[in-house]
């Protein structure tokens, strides 16, 4: 059984059909590609994935559970995580702080032992702390754990969205172009551990990327979206080669 | 034409560039890269003024043009693609177009521009009535070089125009590049594709930690064994 | 019935000046994305300008009203100089306290000896009221000449900031203000601008006030910029056009109800009415949103 | 935790008394604050000039309440503690003089209130608190008598502020006595702080052909109110109370305030050369016109210097007995309190004509 | 844990020698009862201030009706001790608990708003207040309530702004509803992605502060002994956002100092000259914006004095001095 099925989406934007008859399957475990045409409706189908944008037609199965329609917040209990095109973190917040919010909404303390610190919640709070500074440690970032996320360089803070998904405990991590902005060096590292997250957490990955090397090297399964509809599904090779693919989006230099 | 002499850029405590120099001669493709940080835009906004340096001499045409408000260039001819598109996403593509040219009094020869913009990138042209901020990340990269081409530049500063953008538009946009120079324009170009940037620069800069590293002919950094590690891949 | 479009002719006579003061909060809030609190003081310091270019200067109305926009435009980008460039990139928590600050001292040094002193004044007849009937519905030549104002107004600001160069420019600037300078807009010259044409607008208000509410007082603009801002959320901030509906709305809600419901409660109705329409629209009557992810 | 009077001892020696006044000098009605303040100066200097009090000068420190209910006890908290005033003279809203009269319960140090009409004032002030005008129920009820009375009226409309305590307070004394009366109030209605526009309300009071209305609100407003009304032709008599006792009446309202009638502690056109000297001295020395408040606050320094003298001391019980005990004459009128803390003393009914405030009437409590 | 503890241990023997220190100098009339009353005014809207900080500075909601919510605690109390005979501590808890009730209640829809619409809301609603309370003859109309009892003293006064401080303190930086409190008005977007039901943390949060702002409320209705509605109109709330803006948002002992500061300076300014006095407001404005131009981002930015940062703050001044200076532990911890 597939982990996210995706039937017939469709979304409109006053007169703009954005999304239109969209289907997708991602196993477990799988790692998927989206790409596609600039404007072709890649980031709208994340949106949509995460409640940001409710759909007009067709529907999302995740995990076996209809999850189309209910609220960001909610998608996040059911173990979906993402990134964000134009990096979201919070600015002001320290490092840690950041990745720390990935557990929060796990937390089980409630307000009123909050504020008065029960000793069980210091110790949530600490564990968490813990957690958080394994995360980063992992990811490499443990002396800025203190720094400002804002103060961080573009690369860095690339990685830290990513690690804070995590810390929320997907099951399915959704990438909208991580690798933006690096140089092929960083590139290279990205690809290196996105497998390895695959691998250690056991999750799903379905990327959107525009860098081919990348998506390639890393998908297994990769779905072209063009003017917001399905153009092909296939393995990188088949997805490389096809025609229509290639005039649409590759370009002759870039297959 | 450009002439930067040893400057620095501070962001408070930060010091971004150090002692950083180049040139940049009429008529080249000149490009800067560098990894994530290395202070490429730093260098770009130092240039267009929007970052003051604290030493060091920047010259444009001869005259030195370090202290001039960032307006001011752009009337001597300098238009900047900034990182990141910056695009005005409350106005329409066609009014976004229309403020590249805000300096320009001949609104006709204006009108023939835009024309020649729609004609690079018809994408543009479909959602001339749309608003700039609802366009995908590609849209708004072609709205933005559009844009700095309503000014006729004669010096085009751009920062990273083929980040985020599918790989048939990168190809057009480094075509467009050329074809801009072609046409009698002189390029400043940062990126971080730097495969694509020397494949296409007359010349090149490298940029490490805010100092430049390692400078010369494109095919030379190209054929470098430091540069091939470090930003080929 | 009569009476009822007496009571329409009255809330709109109502609320065209606060449509009048509404539009030029609504375009300084547009562009630089500030609730100018001193706007309504400007507004007040436009009224006693106009007091005395009639009074001392003994200058006629148009020229009266001239004189008191050209010393507001001058006042008004003297304190956006002074006062809020420097805050440019802070908080607008901490714009807003400064313009709550200019707004005590404008209300302050009016009062003192040196200027108006701490007594009211009462605003001359500059131009004869004329009231005029018709089938038993009353109005007066100032009341036709507010609502006139104000239409003419709207209109032109509109045309100013829709379709020419500078309007699109002071719309960037207030977008991008970085992008801005690079298409090369001199955006402290259009922040001026937009100053200047805030507080000229807020001087006519103030005039156009006095003529129909003959009594000068520090204060007087703390009410009627109270209003005007409600307008103008109602209508969509920085939204021209909305300013001018929102302020003849509010107008006419505080009038009817005030008539027909409970002149005790009629303010309280106001903001009911105004909290309702935004939980419906929480943008404002004409506002846009734009959430791109 | 209430102290003792605190001026004694060393006070003794200093060759000055004390005293307190705190006056709305800025806020929303900075211009009665400087005509009160104006009046309390007056006092003082011609008090000194008379030789002073107890032989010493008499010295006058004044705060600025803002008109704020929060401000005001901090002003003459400041009067009390810091520069230990023998006693205090303000203010004018009632809200302020509320929570200053707690105050100067709490210390026991006597006030007089110059212009704040609420009954609370003198009751909550614990027998410390004394004021120089009469109260809401008497001007209401005079209001009343001297429209059914006076201008015959059957039909009246009462148009005031909401938010304003003080007008409030009037119109609903003013409704029951005129009701009381065998009047009938067919109109009371009302508007908030800050309006400018009555014309809502006032069409509809032109439908209603009254014979008076009713206006108990600030000179300025009133100006503007009655303004409004007789564009809208209504042409009947229009009446106020005390605070409409200020030459801006007549700057804001000009002829449409003509020939109306307003109950007052005072009238500048009369043949008392008491007021006529005060009204000379105040225009030479202020350059305005003095208002019915001027003279109020003229008149509570005149009762505090006269309760210090008769008590001999600044001792604050020895001058609370010596104000119980006042008969004085003052600049308009003859001071005695009641029980209350209240002067026993007539109500003035002033018209405007010509745009002076002429006397028409002195009606005296029974 | 343990360390977390001894920390706790530690504020709390700072606040009682704090509180020993103020009562001695009460005691011995060093501090006169005029600067009492200047200190418990400030006591009493800090706490009214720490709550909107909660709200506006580390939430990120633009509310301009804080001051409504003083006065439906100010009511609160003052008819349940007067009319009712309640104790007053109960009618203070009474009060917080009023306030808290109703900001569910009507935060509930509108804090869907968001920026200047939020703003305008909340000023609307605190409109909506005063209108309601003027046309109440219960509530005494505009006309107040008078005869209130003086309960307010500085011993209940300081217990409850320290109360107010800690409850913020720990919610706010050693929690996970902190952060997402934290995380509304950094991101919302982001913050939902983040699993967060940002609509609850603002209400949450909108609830502690304006439960806080009426337990102020019921303190200055036991302090002033006389409350009216105009005493709690929108220039109160903008005077409300003042002190937290000054203090810098998102910074508590920076609301303390700024609530310090802009209460104490209209009245020091009394003090002074009588041409000083003449123009005392006009003062208070220019160096109200004066202040603001200086520092931006208000006197503490968004960070808190710690007793590390006093040792270091008083190491600074030492070596400038090159004297050795008793070093006074103000204890407040971040
Ligand atoms: N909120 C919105 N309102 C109107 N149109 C929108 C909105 N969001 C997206 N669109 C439109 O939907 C289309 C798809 O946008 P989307 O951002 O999903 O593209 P994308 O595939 O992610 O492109 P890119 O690779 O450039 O990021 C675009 O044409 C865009 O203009
Ligand atoms: N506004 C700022 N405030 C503080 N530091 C900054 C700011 N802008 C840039 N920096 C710092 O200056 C350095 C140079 O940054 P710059 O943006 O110029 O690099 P870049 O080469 O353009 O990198 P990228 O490839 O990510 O665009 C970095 O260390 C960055 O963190
Ligand atoms: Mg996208
Ligand atoms: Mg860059």
């Amino acid at each position: 059984m597939s982990l996210l099925s995706v039937k017939n989406l469709t979304i409109r934007f006053g007169g703009l059909l954005a999304v239109n008859d969209f289907n997708l399957e991602i196993g477990e475990q799988e790692l998927y590609g989206l790409i596609g045409p600039n404007g072709a409706g890649k980031t709208t189908v994340f949106n949509m994935l995460t409640g940001v944008y409710t759909p007009t037609g067709g529907s999302i199965t995740f995990d076996g559970e209809r999850i189309d329609g209910i609220k960001p917040y909610n998608i996040t209990a059911k173990h979906i995580a993402r990134t964000f095109q134009n990096i979201r973190l919070f600015g002001n917040l320290t490092v840690l702080q950041n990745v720390m919010m990935g557990y929060d909404y796990q937390a089980k303390s409630g307000l009123f032992s909050s504020i008065i610190r029960t000793p069980k919640q210091i110790k949530e709070e600490e564990k968490m702390h813990e957690d958080a500074m394994k995360l980063l440690t992992i990811f490499h970032m443990e002396d800025l754990a203190e720094e400002k996320a804002k103060n961080l360089p573009y690369g860095q803070q690339r990685r830290l969205e990513i690690a804070r998904a995590l810390a929320a405990n997907p099951k399915l991590l959704l990438l909208d172009e991580p690798a933006a902005g690096m140089n092929p060096q960083e590139t290279a590292e990205l690809t290196e551990l996105i497998r390895w997250i695959r691998d250690e957490f056991k999750i799903s990955i379905l990327l959107i990327e525009h860098d081919m090397k990348l998506v390639m090297n890393v998908c297994e399964k990769i779905t072209v979206l063009s003017f917001g509809q399905l153009l092909a599904a296939g393995k990188p090779e088949e997805i490389r080669n096809n025609p229509r693919v290639i005039e649409a989006y590759l370009g002759k230099r870039g297959a | 034409m450009l002439r930067v002499e040893n400057i620095d850029v501070y962001y408070g405590m930060i010091h971004a560039i150090r002692g950083l120099s180049l040139e940049v001669n009429e008529g080249e493709i000149v490009t800067l890269i560098g990894a994530n940080g290395a202070g490429k835009t730093s260098t770009l906004r130092a240039i267009s003024g929007l970052n003051p340096i604290k030493n060091g001499e920047i010259f444009y045409e001869n005259a030195k043009v370090d202290s001039l408000d960032a307006h001011k260039l752009v009337g001597k001819g300098v238009s900047q693609v900034p990182e990141g598109r910056r695009i005005f996403g409350d106005q329409t593509v066609e009014e976004n177009l229309l403020l590249g040219a805000y300096l320009r009094k001949d609104k006709t020869e204006a009108k023939k521009t835009m024309e020649e913009v729609f004609k690079r990138f018809p994408r543009i042209l479909e959602r001339r009535k749309q608003m700039a901020g609802t366009l995908s990340g590609g849209e708004q990269q072609m709205l933005a070089i559009g844009r700095a081409l309503m000014a006729k530049p004669k010096l085009l500063l751009l920062d990273e125009p083929s980040m985020g953008l599918a790989p048939i538009i990168v190809e057009e946009i480094f075509d467009i590049i050329k074809e801009i120079r072609e046409q009698g324009t002189t390029i400043l170009l940062v990126e971080q594709n730097a495969n694509l940037a020397l494949q296409l620069a007359d010349r090149g800069y490298v940029l490490e930690t805010g100092s430049i590293v390692l400078s010369g002919n494109a095919n030379d950094l190209l054929n470098n064994e430091a540069v091939q590690k470090a930003y080929l891949g | 019935m009569t009476e009822f479009l007496q009571q329409i002719i009255n809330g709109i006579s109502l609320g065209s000046v606060y449509a009048l003061i509404s539009i030029g909060y609504t375009m300084v809030y547009g562009i630089i994305k500030l609730i100018n609190f001193a706007h309504c003081d400007i507004f007040m310091v436009g009224a006693y300008t106009g007091y005395f270019a009639i009074t001392t200067l003994r200058l006629g109305f148009i020229p009266a009203l001239f004189f008191s926009m050209a010393v507001c435009a001058l006042l008004g980008v003297v304190i956006e100089r002074v006062a809020y460039k420097p805050l440019r990139n802070s908080a607008k928590e901490t714009l807003l306290i400064t313009t709550i600050g200019v707004e005590l001292f404008l209300q302050n040094i009016i009062k003192t000896k040196a200027l108006a002193g701490p007594n009211v004044l009462n605003f001359p007849e500059v131009i004869p009221t004329a009231t005029f009937k018709i089938g038993g519905l009353q109005f007066s030549n100032i009341q036709l000449i507010t609502l006139g104002i104000s239409v003419i107004m709207c209109a032109a600001l509109q045309f100013l900031i829709s379709k020419t160069n500078t309007g699109r420019a002071m719309r960037a600037t207030s977008y991008d203000r970085d992008a801005a300078a690079l298409m090369g807009i001199n955006i402290n010259r259009i922040i001026s601008v937009t100053f200047a044409i805030g507080s000229a607008l807020a001087a006519t208000g103030g005039i156009v006030f006095g003529m129909l509410y003959p009594k000068l007082e520090p204060i007087m603009g703390v009410m009627p910029g109270l209003k005007a801002f409600v307008a103008a959320v109602l209508g969509g901030i920085g939204i021209v056009p909305g300013a001018m509906v929102g302020g003849l709305s509010i107008g006419l809600i505080e009038t009817l109800s005030k008539v027909y419901i409970s002149s005790g409660l009629s303010d309280a109705i106001a903001f009911i009415i105004l909290i309702i329409i935004l939980l419906v629209k929480p943008t404002g009557l004409f506002g846009k949103r734009n959430v791109k992810v | 935790s209430s102290s003792k009077s605190s001026s004694d001892g060393g006070k003794e020696e200093s060759a000055e008394i004390v005293i307190g006044g705190v006056f709305p000098l800025t806020g929303d009605i900075p211009g009665i604050g400087s005509a009160m303040e104006n009046g309390a100066k007056l006092a003082v200097a011609d008090i000194n000039a008379a030789g002073g009090v107890l032989g010493k000068t008499l010295k006058l420190i004044s705060e600025d309440d803002q008109n704020q209910a929060s401000v005001a006890p901090n002003a003459i908290s400041k009067l009390i503690d810091q520069d230990k005033v023998a006693g205090v003279v303000g203010t004018y809203a009632s809200s302020c003089s509320i929570p200053m009269a707690t105050i100067a319960k709490e210390r026991g140090i006597p006030m007089i209130s110059i212009a704040s009409t609420n009954e609370k004032v003198t009751q909550e002030g614990g027998g410390y608190v004394f004021r120089a005008c009469f109260i809401d129920p008497l001007q209401g009820k005079v209001g009343a008598q001297f429209a059914l009375q006076k201008l015959s009226a059957a039909k009246a409309a009462m148009l005031y502020d909401k938010s304003q305590d003080y007008c409030v307070g009037i119109a609903d004394k003013f409704k029951t006595n005129f009701n009381e009366g065998g009047g009938e109030v067919v109109f009371d209605e009302t508007y908030n702080r800050g309006d400018s526009d009555f014309k809502a309300l006032l069409t509809k009071i032109a439908g209603l052909n009254v014979d008076v209305l009713y206006l108990p609100d600030n000179y300025s407003t009133v100006g503007l109110i009655a303004k409004q009304a007789r564009e809208l032709g209504i042409t009947c008599a229009i009446l106020g109370s005390d605070s409409w006792s200020d030459p801006g009446l007549v700057t804001v309202g000009g002829s449409a305030v003509e020939g109306c009638y307003f109950t007052d502690h005072v009238s500048f056109e009369t043949d008392n050369p008491k007021v006529k000297e005060f009204a000379e001295k105040y225009k030479s020395q202020f350059g305005s016109e003095p208002s019915g408040f001027s003279v109020l606050s003229y008149e509570a320094v005149l009762l505090m210097a006269n309760a210090i003298e008769k008590a001999g001391s600044t001792d604050s019980s020895a001058i609370v007995d010596a104000l119980k005990a006042t008969d004085m004459e003052g600049l308009a009128s003859n001071y005695k309190f009641d029980s209350d803390n209240n002067p026993i003393k007539s109500v003035v009914i002033n018209q405007v004509k010509d745009g002076k405030f002429v006397f028409a009437e002195e009606i005296q409590p029974e | 844990m343990k360390e977390t503890y001894k920390k706790y241990i530690k504020v709390v023997i700072g606040l009682i020698v704090a509180y020993a220190v103020f009562q001695i100098l009460f005691q011995t009339g060093m501090i006169n009862s005029y600067y009492n009353r200047i200190i418990r005014q400030i006591g009493i809207f800090l706490i009214s201030a720490l709550g909107l900080n909660l709200i506006l500075g580390f939430t990120g909601q633009f509310t301009l009706g804080h001051a409504a919510f003083m006065s439906i605690g100010a009511y609160t109390s003052a008819i349940l001790t007067r009319n009712f005979g309640v104790p007053f501590l109960l009618a203070l808890i009474a009060a917080a608990f009023t306030a808290a009730v109703l900001a569910i209640i009507i935060g509930y829809p509108i804090l869907r708003l968001t920026g200047d619409y939020l703003a305008i809301c909340t000023l609307g609603f605190g409109e909506i207040v005063k209108v309601f309370i003027q046309n109440v003859d219960y509530l005494g109309g505009a006309r107040g309530i008078s005869g209130i009892e003086n309960k307010s003293g500085f011993t209940v006064i300081f217990v409850l702004a320290a109360l107010c401080f800690a409850i913020i303190m720990n919610l706010i930086h050693h929690s996970s509803k902190g952060r997402a409190i934290l995380s509304v008005k950094e991101d919302e977007i982001a913050a939902q992605a983040m699993g967060i039901n940002t609509t609850k943390y603002k209400i949450i949060a909108f609830a502690i502060g304006c439960g806080m702002a009426g337990l102020a409320g019921g303190l200055f209705a036991h302090f002033s002994q006389f409350i009216d509605p105009k005493s709690f109109d929108f220039s109160k709330s903008f005077e409300l956002m003042t002190y937290v803006v000054l203090g810098g948002m998102g910074s508590l002992s920076g609301t303390v100092i700024g609530t310090s500061i802009l209460i104490a300076l209209p009245e020091w300014l009394r003090g002074l000259s009588d041409v000083v006095k003449e123009y005392r407001m006009l003062i208070y404005a220019i160096m109200l914006v004066s202040m603001m131009l200086f520092r931006p981002q208000g006197i503490m930015g968004t960070k808190e004095i710690t007793v590390a940062g006093l040792k270091n703050f008083f190491g600074k001044i030492k070596r400038i001095f090159r004297s050795s200076s008793t070093s006074v532990n103000k204890g407040k911890e971040a």
